[in-house]
């Protein structure tokens, strides 16, 4: 090996420690018992105890549930609208381009301005504390970001292709079901991921509108990190809980999303 | 039966702009018709109008006489080739021949016969399993001729089928779609901007510019007889040659030449006399041996683009530029003094100011 | 007018009565006087009450600057770090497929496991309740985000617009600087426009790191909401001026993002 | 002196994947070079290593005598004219044209004065202050050429610069293009696939595939004596007629014809006797009538390609598909059975293994 493709090795080796050593250390902090948190050996003890009380005696599996539950729920209602509605806004020109901006401007609203007429009306309809009403929050605040991303899949399929279906005797519906839809696998499903990454990570809406038995693993870390002082070692186990949907989900982002997910060019 | 009858055909995009206006067209049953012209002359439009992609904004089509004016695409029975074939990436050549069986409802033992029928005529059958981005351009384009043929329809529509295609292939095709139509003699709409593919595809050409159809006929016929100066150039490569001119005591008056007409020329262009008008020579016209009717003109080669084939040259001749075809043998150096030898017999004549043909005597007639 | 058209414009009425309907009653809360808020009357009193107590009484000037200074801070010092990353990922392999997926991966983290760690560095670096911290970690945030959107800009430009400036002799950073930069022009004002977005919305980091003095709006209106009860009328105010500058920058959005900012096709 | 020098330059994408290997190429100073092939043939890539734009991996590139392997694009004097153009699009033409001056710090009045120089050369002049976006396709391609030109470069490289232009266009721009070269009389590379613009423009022209070059040599000299069955059918449409055949005792076997070889033929082709060969025929060695060393052949007409100006039959004569170029005064019905003549002095001869020429005589001196 050259002195050169040395040196370069020996910085790929230091980047990749200071991005993993983070990871490292919460990892090494939520398996050693929580009173060596804070020891400076690299790995003292290794102990679940985080991992049993978080779970025995913080209730975690009942937040992990829950986020579950609310992040699965949201995409799946709002991800067939969201096509729906990219469709419509790719091909025919629906509202022009003040539909297009107005769905767009509903982004840039700041949220903690909609949290509370959110909790208002959810108090007057019996929706707060409960898992639907955050099923309806999250689907409703995702689906202009949803709505945009697949508009532009859609965009991107040649409308050739349904000109085809159309003549080849499909009806309209049948045109964009097997034709279009399949075509834009690779939208739907980025669509999905970060729908359910967005909602699996929300945090200001869940504190405002979930109870006790309600809350989400966001809302369960934050309290962590006020109630008793700070029990840095279930914090620990409580992210690294947190990642591992993530990790699941990052398998499709590898898959689709880098290829997929490039913002368009110059026009 | 299927034939096409347009009646007035228009496409109208409001502000005043039109895609197609007017448009008045037979297309007979069985008949292999290419509508030709340069791109944005209407000739897309109009077959997406045939196909019901696009609204016909006033007048009627009819197919096989039923009037289709505003028809369903699908409820035409016609079968589209795109430019860009429009393959279903995410289905096999399989499935993609048979989608359309399958939305009409075909039974799968009829659908799977009918593939592989279709597939053996194209030489598809190797590909049957693959996904269309695992094909060559030129498989790609016969998959969407199988897709097309296997539903038997009453008329073929293709939209500039081998315009994504290199020469070699472009031109293989070109036969073969020729043969496949003497095979199925189908009602066949080709659109094309390639004078070639019109001129040795269509049994009859229909020559379009900026939306109005300029002429309708065999391809000979109208390369013989075309009605303008439009049509005229289009049509040939390099395009025929435009000199002012004069008609005066039976004698064209030219900067590069004048020569009296022969007798059935004088009675043809009679309408003509004492008018502007404009002459045109076709390239091929020009020969470099002497001959009966052929009158000298005397020029500067400026470029000469030997072909192998043919040679074409580019003279300047009292200012006028002209471009000759001629014998490969028939090689002088560029920069040298040339005389061509203008074939009287094959001239044709314009109104200068309206670019209208007088109707022309047939050539052979005059040397016979 | 026929009577389809009729109907049709009778709809369209009735969906621009229900989406411009809270953006008016926000409006006519925050302008009369605040025990008449919860009137039912379409405008009782004309009041700019609410208004001068937001900003003699609560300091709402302050929370204001502060947003200001952070979000256009943090988009500035992001921006040109953001267009540089891109156009590596873009144009030499910088990192690979990994690389990509790495910034990306970045924005799959809850920002509450963030927020815990980063407190506890900016307490050691003296930057908890400073604008430059909240900046810096602004910028930090929306650096992969940013990235992101300019590496989809500077991918969909032509390489050979920088092949033929360079053959005309310019150096590599002259043919950035002259041919790719300007034409990416709409990349940058997106980035631009959507790093101020959500840095001036940003609510969880601002809620942590800054304190009295450096609190934003997001932080200033969650407090009006939670105080002395609920002040609907100055929430009203605050969130009406909150919206101004996301009105102002929407022209930016108009021109540049509709056309611009589509997600990729189908490769 | 700006000759360009390649030995034995090759370029290796790792992984035993070449876009050109061990080329060896001598461009003479103020020549234009035709580079000609299929996509993937390498040609681009050659064009982009002479331009710095790709790594050599091995062999050296000099110009004008010193040697450039690894000189940055900028340190070569060279000038590229793009496929796409390449405009800068935030320009206006003016600043497109000027840019490269600028870059070498060119004053501006001299800059100014050398933009205007070149746009009303190239006929721009009217469009100096607009964006790139607002031109036509050709007038794009004019400000390309004109951002190359106004540099003086030693060298002009060009990418298959016309080949997004109409046929009318490219047929004018080719014109233009040699009466530019006439003028400037600069060493100029360029690229194309088709083989009408690399005869008609090069002075000489390298035809690649592969990766490899095949023959370089003047357009006529390459048409009439190619050294391969590639080369000989790339450059001509349709592609040469390709039969099997041997040759014993002086005389020619085919399935279509057996006809004896003239005395100098003999003696060319000694060493290809008792071989398995391959006969060559060029399309337009096939007469209507017959002549001194013509041999006919009758077949069945399966195609006719009525161009106008000239006839292209296809015809299947023993089983073998033969196409020929005749003249548009012969037009047979498709189905009928036609008499054609071969020009024997005119063939071409082929090992059938290696595919390889044989040297063969001068058609012109047997006839003589």
């Amino acid at each position: 090996m050259s002195r050169a493709s040395l040196l370069r090795h020996a910085a790929l080796v230091a980047i990749c420690l200071v991005v993993a050593l983070p990871i490292f250390w919460l990892l090494r902090t939520s398996l050693v018992p929580p009173e060596l948190s804070y020891d400076p050996r690299i790995w003292p003890e290794f102990s679940t105890e985080n991992y049993r009380t978080l779970f025995a005696g913080n209730g975690f599996g009942r937040n992990y549930l829950n986020s579950i539950i609310v992040a699965l729920g949201s995409v799946l209602l709002a991800t067939p609208l969201a096509a729906l509605t990219g469709y419509a806004f790719a091909r025919f020109r629906t509202g022009g381009k003040a539909a297009r901006f107005a769905v767009l401007a509903t982004q840039m609203l700041p949220p903690v301005a909609l949290a509370l007429p959110t909790f208002m009306i959810y108090r007057e309809l019996g929706l707060t504390n409960s898992l639907t009403g955050l099923v309806i929050v999250y689907a409703v605040v995702n689906l202009p970001f949803l709505t945009w991303i697949l508009m532009g899949f859609f965009e991107g399929i040649p409308a050739d292709l349904e000109e085809a279906a159309i003549t080849d005797g499909a009806t309209n519906w049948q045109a964009f079901l097997l034709v279009v839809l399949p075509v834009a696998r690779p939208g739907i499903a980025a669509a999905v991921v970060l729908g359910f990454i967005l909602a699996w990570n929300e945090f200001l809406f869940a504190l405002i509108l979930s109870g006790p038995s309600t809350a989400t693993v966001p809302v369960a870390l934050a309290a962590l990190q006020t109630s008793n002082g700070v029990e840095i070692g279930k914090v620990a186990a409580g992210v690294a809980l947190a990642i591992v949907p993530l990790m699941v989900v990052s398998r499709f982002i590898q898959k689709y999303l880098v290829r997929g997910l490039s913002f368009g060019g110059v026009s | 039966m299927a034939d096409i009858v347009m009646k007035g055909v228009s496409r109208d995009y409001g502000h005043g702009i039109y895609g197609v206006r007017d448009a008045d067209l037979e297309i007979r049953d069985g008949e292999f018709m290419c509508f030709l012209g340069p791109s944005g002359c209407g000739k897309s439009t109009t077959l997406r109008m045939i196909a019901g992609l696009e609204d016909i904004t006033s007048g009627s089509l009819s197919i096989g006489g039923r009037d289709m004016t505003h028809t369903r695409p699908r409820d035409r029975n016609i079968a589209v080739v795109f430019q860009t074939y429009a393959l279903y990436p995410h289905m096999s050549v399989r499935d993609n021949i048979g989608f359309g069986m399958k939305m009409r409802g075909v039974g799968r033992r009829e659908r799977d016969a009918r593939i592989v029928a279709a597939a053996d005529k194209l030489g598809l059958t190797k590909y049957l399993d693959r996904k269309p981005a695992a094909l060559s351009g030129g498989q790609r384009q016969r998959v969407a001729l199988g897709r097309a043929m296997v539903r038997e329809p009453d008329v073929f529509l293709m939209d500039e089928p081998l315009s994504n295609l290199d020469a070699t292939l472009r031109a293989e095709m070109r036969l073969e779609l020729v043969r496949l139509h003497r095979e199925h003699g189908k009602t066949t709409v080709f659109v094309t901007h390639d004078q070639v593919e019109a001129m040795t595809m269509g049994d009859r050409i229909c020559i379009l510019r900026d939306g109005h159809i300029m002429q309708v006929g065999r391809p000979l016929e109208v390369y013989d007889n075309p009605v303008n100066i439009f049509v005229a150039r289009f049509l040939s490569s390099p395009p025929m040659n435009i000199l002012p001119a004069t008609l005066a005591e039976g004698r064209i008056n030219t900067e590069i030449a004048s020569f009296d007409l022969a007798a059935a020329q004088k009675q043809a262009y009679a309408a003509a006399r004492n008018r502007p008008l404009t002459l045109g020579v076709r390239a091929e016209d020009f020969y470099a041996e002497p001959g009966i009717g052929r009158v000298a003109v005397r020029g500067r080669l400026q470029v000469i683009e030997a072909l192998g084939a043919e040679n074409i040259l580019f003279l300047d001749i009292e200012g006028q530029q002209i471009a000759a075809r001629v014998d490969r043998r028939f090689l002088p150096e560029t920069g040298a003094d040339v005389v061509l030898h203008l074939d009287t017999a094959a001239i044709h004549l314009f109104d200068a100011e309206t670019e209208t043909a007088f109707a022309r005597p047939d050539p052979e007639s005059l040397r016979a």
